[in-house]
């Protein structure tokens, strides 16, 4: 049963991924926006079958909540409607083929090569309390310094989006 | 746990929230002089980390679970961000013109940013490396992006945006993958696995990726691609910090990464280190060559720097990484006297091509004399620090040339792009004493913090390229630390558990049971 | 076969090399971007694949950092690219040529 | 108080006028000149109460300080005293006390006199330093300080682009040079783990074959250093340029300091030079003492003259080095730098008497107007062209007996060829400019300099008669063993006739060949009235002409040929070709790889990519 699961989540994330970067039928950034918000929502299963709770819940909330709405909100605002008839090109159709092949061809290689060699049977559950105790003791400088990040992250979009520059 | 340990990031944290709160209550003509508020502050960091902040015996001190550490290493790069960070600041304040709005945000992110340098150069694990990388980068974004009403401004951003994003999902991946095949996530917990996961190509894939974050942040070939646009684009303090502390932190990791964590596997790298340092001289110098425009050119320019710096990664001895925080100190002094020099003679000026250097010797002799001074240095000639720098580095990689012979060819390459540099800095040097009619032909002022600054860096270059027995005493002691400390990790004891069940209990009290780690 | 370690790797690749391929051939910035976050969507599953199979939870504290900064990086960004809208009228990556060489 | 005081406050004396004068005295010009000048004449007169106390031991001493200490590397800042560096930094000294009280003079109308005598202190502390440095390091850096100042004093009149574009040049011909030299200090110090002169020598002694294969390889790249400074064929484009700054500078550039210093490296480090390596420093060394004598025929700028006379008397000096006569080659560095000195200080006198014109054709008969300047010109001139018992006839005697008894009869043909040329074209110069008739309104009013500018003449035309056997050469030997006992000044007198008679008789046919061919041809051209009076006489007079037109058919005619070739190589083929078309590679390199750059987010994004699976591809692909 989780292995059919996993194929369907698998393929719908590859699917819905490849309508992000090359949707066949529109070029809009809406549509690819909405598509990836159906990636994420594929991948949220993915964590799940991993036993990854907590994060399918943060990856639905945050990123296809949130970050996805502000991708919306910023399309809306900017009224791309010119965007819509971006073709293409074949150069960088190609230029873009042959890197993100290469790539995934020396990787799969290696992952031939050496496979990851760990068989045991997997225990490790991604659940909120697990989580909790060990972002809030271990990981608390890591933490504490990505609360600095978003400050400056704010601070940046106040900057930046402020309408009037005095 | 000692709280002092980690006092240089939060008193530059505090100081920034600091700033930021005291604009709202200042009236908008005082926020210029808070410039000078964050670079006395900064300046009172420095003070209190030389006098106080003392190493014990053992000269390294962890925290967080050896998440953090404290060493020669460390402390080094410290009192470096915070010189480079002070330098940046005062220029900031002679900019302040050109920044339309958000003055204070703009010395609040230079503190940031020089946070995220201070925790990177103490970080002993991937979280922390992929934290600290986040906060200078995204810090960085904002400064780049600053001058809003300039589109070279923006655009310079988001170029670094995009490209920066880039290299951050590398990073990631990799450093999934390291975590994957190996395990762990510190780097002294992975330099004990590190020899069995020699033939795991897996794990090599993943320690490259990380590489080419970290490739990204210094500018080496390939990675180097958005240097020269970013460069130009961005705010000349930003252009000068990005050049000194961003870069200067990526070496702070890269050591860290491959001299701490996988000294078994940099080992075998010496052919892959030889080839990317010597492609990137000849990429950054050659491509100067033909360049007006001079931040760009010092955008090429710090291109070839970084692949001498690599030099000494490449030579895989503690002399040679002696050798690169030597030059880095060089460095330090003389790009900040460039951009110092540029952003005064170049700040009400859009296309800072050379010829307005023109007439400069007129202008202001003093600024004149240190431009001149700091493309000396550059180009390393003596007795500037740029000279010794780059000698300590040759000789380090010809140490090596008894073991492999692609040493003597890389020094040969390096010395061809320090032939074909002098080109382009005496380029610059002559369009400084090129009497020809100045485009403004007005005397500059120059304040004082600025004079100061100015002779701090003057001095700095010909101490360093003079009397360097002190500072080299330093960096060899600071070198030493990567790899000594290691040893004596994994000579004591087994110990990967220990010191974070003990530091968790103390954080949760001794009611709660330390939590079981699957 | 029983899905494996290596089943979620080669999907993690294949995710990854899409939104490579989305960032090297797409034009419009917003598009790139998204491409981006498909890139580290892509690290993220191998985190937590990598996390489960090797019972060790950092992988998964890991992710929860690279989804928050992904989500200050976006914001950023997006700044950043309605900002340069607002100038330029354009959220077009030709458009960004002015410096070069 | 330890003596060895002296000799630190004799380097830095002019480093601390120079930081004066830049610092606080830049309005006052006398203030600026006075501590120039001062400190370059104290300077002498405590170089000669050091060596008088230190006398010419050839015992080896040293005063040091720890300079910089990385792992096994120590270096320590420290001068060295021996016979060689003593009697260099009193000609030194010397030489140079006389060109800032000529500069005192010659300079003062210049609106940047105060700017001129900082850079001249700067340099007289940096060829000190090289002449006093005891190990490498330092060697190098006040080697590279000398390059720079000479940088700033050959482009003085940075307004004028030439001189700017000379001063580049010079710049530039000097670092490649300094590649090859750093390298070949890396290579010394990676083989035999020290830079210190005293102890790579013991080192040497003790293991001959210590450098292995790579002894004449690092010897070459020494080598390379000297061919810069020393300006050596092929680097040797700069010096003529050089004339471009104010002729003080031409005469410290040209006879005592920066030319001279490649040569004094040498020596220093001579037993670190092997045989091939020597061999090869002899034939560059008499190839260029040719091709620049050649050149000085076709010359009519006096000061260009004088220039390519320079190159071909440091190809002499190269010629000695390369013959392993180290003492020979300083001997004539010493005598060298006396006449040379004199010669471009003469110059300056004519060139400042006639309102900066420089071409000899418009000058002539300045005899009558300028007594002294003549008489100590002419004293120069017999020096060069090796007339006994003026000083150059006996160093260059002793570099002839060097290759007589190295059996180097190649070499030896070659110096006497040079010693033709020398004498010939030294002699056209002073028939011309000196003796005839004027040639131009300008020299009938020209007035001989002011006694500032004379003093320094007379001073060193004493010199130049007296250096050849006042025991320069002794000293040396000393230094370089085989150190002959000291002889009475009459017996000197006349050593060259009995320790060499070949060498010396050829000389001197030498000098009177050159002499006579310069008679022959260029106390005609001048505008005598005595060509006129003898007109009449008959066929004796007429052979003559007739002879002399053969010459001119034949001789001068292969003899301009050749020089223009040489020019022409030398224009064309060394300065156009070569370092235009190295130029030229990396200019086009570097514009074709800026075309990655092509601004283009996309493109940026492709090559990142490529980059990273490059990067995967040489590692894994393994």
């Amino acid at each position: 049963m989780q292995d059919i699961l996993f194929y369907i989540f698998a393929y719908l994330a590859l699917q819905f991924g490849f309508l992000v970067v090359a949707n066949p039928f529109s070029r809009n950034p809406v549509t690819s926006a909405m598509f990836l918000v159906l990636t994420i929502a594929s991948l949220a299963g993915l964590f799940v079958l991993l036993h990854a709770f907590f994060l399918a819940a943060v990856q639905v909330l945050v990123y296809a909540g949130a970050v996805m709405v502000l991708f919306l909100f910023v399309i809306m605002l900017l009224d791309l409607r010119a965007e819509e008839r971006e073709r293409l090109r074949t150069f960088e159709v190609v230029a873009g083929l042959i890197s993100a092949g290469a790539i995934l061809f020396i990787f799969l290689a290696t992952l031939v090569h050496s496979p990851p060699g760990i068989q045991q049977s997997p225990t490790a559950e991604g659940g909120t309390i697990a989580l909790g105790r060990l972002l809030f003791s271990h990981y608390l400088l890591p933490f504490e310094i990505v609360s600095v990040l978003l400050l400056v992250a704010m601070v940046g979009v106040v900057l930046l989006s402020k309408k009037n520059l005095k | 746990m000692n709280i002092a340990l980690l006092s240089h990031e939060w008193l530059v944290l505090l100081l920034g929230l600091g700033l930021l709160l005291a604009d709202l209550w200042l009236p908008p003509a005082a926020r210029r002089k808070l410039g000078y508020v964050a670079a006395l502050g900064v300046a009172a960091i420095l003070l209190y980390s030389i006098l106080f902040v003392r190493l014990p015996a053992g000269g390294v001190e962890y925290a967080f679970g050896r998440m953090y550490i404290l060493d020669s290493l460390a402390l080094f790069f410290k009192r470096f961000f915070l010189l480079a960070a002070l330098a940046v600041l005062l220029m900031s304040v002679e900019f302040a013109a050109e920044i339309q709005s958000g003055l204070t945000e703009y010395y609040a992110l230079t503190l940031f940013a020089l946070a995220g340098m201070l925790f990177a150069c103490s970080a002993n694990d991937f979280t922390l490396l992929f934290v600290s990388l986040e906060l200078i980068t995204i810090s960085f974004y904002i400064l780049t992006s600053f001058q809003r009403a300039r589109t070279l401004s923006l655009e310079a951003g988001v170029k670094y945006l995009i490209i920066g994003a880039l290299s951050t999902s590398f990073t990631v991946f990799g450093i999934a993958l390291v975590y994957g095949t190996s395990g762990k996530l510190n780097f002294q917990d992975l330099a004990a696995v590190a020899p069995q996961l020699i033939g795991n190509k897996l794990f090599l894939f993943g320690l490259l990726w990380v590489m080419v974050g970290l490739g990204f942040k210094i500018a080496a070939f390939p990675f180097q691609i958005w240097a020269p646009d970013v460069y130009q684009g961005a705010p000349s303090p930003t252009t000068a910090f990005l050049a000194i502390g961003s870069k200067a932190a990526g070496f702070a990791l890269v050591l860290r990464v491959l001299f701490t964590a996988v000294p078994a596997i940099t080992a075998q790298w010496s052919h892959l280190l030889i080839v990317i340092s010597a492609v990137t001289i000849l990429y950054g110098n050659l491509c100067a060559l033909p360049q007006r425009n001079v931040k760009r050119l010092l955008g090429y320019s710090s291109i070839a720097h970084a692949g001498y710096m690599l030099l000494g990664v490449a030579a895989l001895s503690a002399a040679g990484q002696s050798a690169i925080l030597y030059y880095l100190s060089g460095y330090l002094f003389t790009v900040l006297a460039a951009f110092t020099v540029i952003c005064l003679v170049m700040r009400h000026a859009e296309g800072e091509d050379i010829s307005r250097l023109a007439g400069l010797n007129q202008r202001s002799p003093l600024l004149a004399a240190a431009m001149a001074l700091a493309m000396v240095s550059l180009a390393g000639v003596p007795p500037m620090a740029g000279f010794f720098g780059k000698f300590l580095l040759f000789k380090a990689a010809l140490a090596q040339g008894a073991t492999q012979h692609g040493y003597y060819w890389l020094v040969g390459i390096a010395i061809l792009g320090v032939v074909i540099s002098l080109y382009y800095y005496f380029g610059v040097i002559r369009a400084i004493y090129w009497p020809g009619n100045a485009p403004d032909p007005s005397p500059i002022p120059v304040s004082r913090p600025i004079l100061l600054s100015i002779y701090a860096c003057v001095a700095g270059m010909f101490f360093l390229g003079l009397y360097p027995n002190p500072v080299v005493t330093l960096t060899s002691k600071a070198a030493s630390a990567l790899q000594a400390e290691t040893a004596a990790i994994h000579a004591t004891a087994t110990l990967p558990k220990a010191p974070r069940a003990a530091w968790t209990r103390s954080l949760l009290g001794p009611a709660s049971a330390a939590p079981s780690r699957p | 076969m029983n899905v494996g370690l290596g089943h979620y790797l080669v999907v993690s690749a294949l995710l990854f090399a899409l939104g490579l391929f989305g960032v090297i051939a797409r034009r419009n910035l917003l598009v790139i971007y998204m491409s981006l976050e498909l890139m580290l969507n892509a690290a993220n599953l191998a985190l937590v694949a990598f996390s489960r199979f090797t019972n060790n939870l950092d992988g998964q504290i890991l992710v929860f950092f690279v989804i928050t900064v992904a989500a200050a990086e976006v914001s950023v960004g997006l700044a950043l690219i309605v900002a340069l809208y607002r100038k330029r009228r354009s959220a077009h990556v030709e458009d960004l040529t002015a410096m070069k060489l | 108080m330890n003596p060895d005081f002296l000799a630190w406050i004799i380097l830095f004396l002019p480093l601390v006028a120079a930081g004066l004068i830049t610092l606080y005295f830049l309005p006052q010009r006398k203030v600026s000149a006075g501590l120039s000048t001062g400190a370059v004449i104290i300077g002498f007169v405590l170089s000669v109460i050091f060596v008088s106390w230190a006398g010419w031991q050839p015992a080896i001493r040293e005063s040091a300080a720890t300079w910089l200490a990385v792992g096994p590397l120590h270096v320590a800042f420290g001068l060295r005293f021996d016979p060689l560096s003593l009697l260099m930094i009193l000609v030194v000294t010397g030489v140079a006390s006389a060109i800032h009280v000529y500069s005192w003079g010659y300079m003062h109308e210049d609106p940047g006199f105060s700017r001129f005598f900082a850079c001249l202190s700067l340099f007289t502390f940096s060829m000190l330093g090289i002449v006093l440095a005891n190990n490498f390091i330092e060697l190098f850096i006040f080697w590279e300080l000398v390059g720079v100042s000479s940088y700033l004093l050959i482009s003085f009149w940075h307004e004028r682009p030439s001189a700017a574009d000379a001063g580049k040049k010079a710049f530039l011909a000097n670092r490649l040079g300094d590649f090859g030299f750093l390298l070949g200090i890396l290579i010394v110090w990676s083989s035999l783990g020290s830079l210190n002169f005293g102890v790579l020598q013991d080192r040497l002694s003790a293991h001959a074959g210590a450098l292995g294969s790579l002894a004449t390889i690092a010897g070459l790249l020494i080598f390379c250093g000297a061919m810069g400074k020393s300006a050596q064929f092929p680097l040797h484009v700069w010096l003529p340029d050089a004339m471009e700054g104010p002729t003080p500078v031409s005469a410290l550039i040209h006879a005592a300091t920066m030319v001279a210093a490649g040569v004094y490296m040498l020596c220093r480090v001579s037993f670190l030079l092997d045989a091939s390596a020597l061999e090869v420093i002899g034939w560059v060394g008499g190839f260029t003492a040719l091709l620049s004598a050649v050149i000085a025929v076709q010359q009519d700028d006096i000061k260009r003259i004088l220039a390519y006379s320079t190159l071909s008397q440091l190809g002499y000096m190269m010629m000695a080095v390369g013959l392993g006569g180290d003492s020979q080659a300083m001997f004539h560095l010493s005598t060298h730098a006396f006449f040379k000195a004199l010669l471009f200080l003469g110059s300056g006198s004519v060139i400042l008497a006639l309102h900066h014109e420089q071409n000899i054709w418009k000058m002539g008969g300045l005899r009558r107007q300028m007594p002294v300047t003549f008489w100590t010109f002419l004293a120069a001139t017999f020096a060069l062209s090796g007339v006994p018992p003026f000083s150059g006839f006996y160093s260059k005697d002793s570099i002839f007996a060097q290759a007589t008894a190295r059996h180097s009869y190649g070499l030896l043909v070659l110096g006497l060829a040079v010693a033709v040329l020398t004498a010939f074209y030294m002699f056209r110069l002073v028939f011309v400019v000196f003796l005839g008739s004027s040639r131009s309104p300008a020299c009938d009013h020209a007035q001989e300099s002011p006694p500032v500018v004379l003093w320094p003449l007379r001073l060193l035309a004493v010199f130049s008669i007296i250096g050849g056997y006042i025991g320069i050469e002794q000293v040396y030997e000393k230094q370089f063993g085989a150190a002959g006992a000291g002889h009475p000044l009459w017996q000197q007198l006349l050593a060259p006739f009995r320790e060499a008679p070949i060498g010396a008789v050829l000389g001197i046919l030498a000098a009177v060949l050159g002499f006579a061919g310069a008679y022959k041809l260029y106390s005609n051209v001048a505008k005598d009235p005595l060509p006129d009076k003898l007109g009449a006489l008959s066929r004796a007079m007429a052979n003559r002409f007739y002879f002399d037109e053969l010459y001119q058919a034949t001789v001068i005619r292969l003899h301009d040929a050749l020089a223009s070739i040489a020019d022409w190589i030398d224009r064309w083929i060394i300065d156009g070709f070569c370092v235009g078309l190295a130029r030229g590679g990396t200019d086009l390199t570097g514009r074709a790889l800026r075309l990655l750059q092509t601004g283009n987010l996309q493109t940026y994004a492709f090559l990142f990519a490529l980059g990273a699976a490059l990067v995967l591809y040489l590692v894994l692909g393994k």
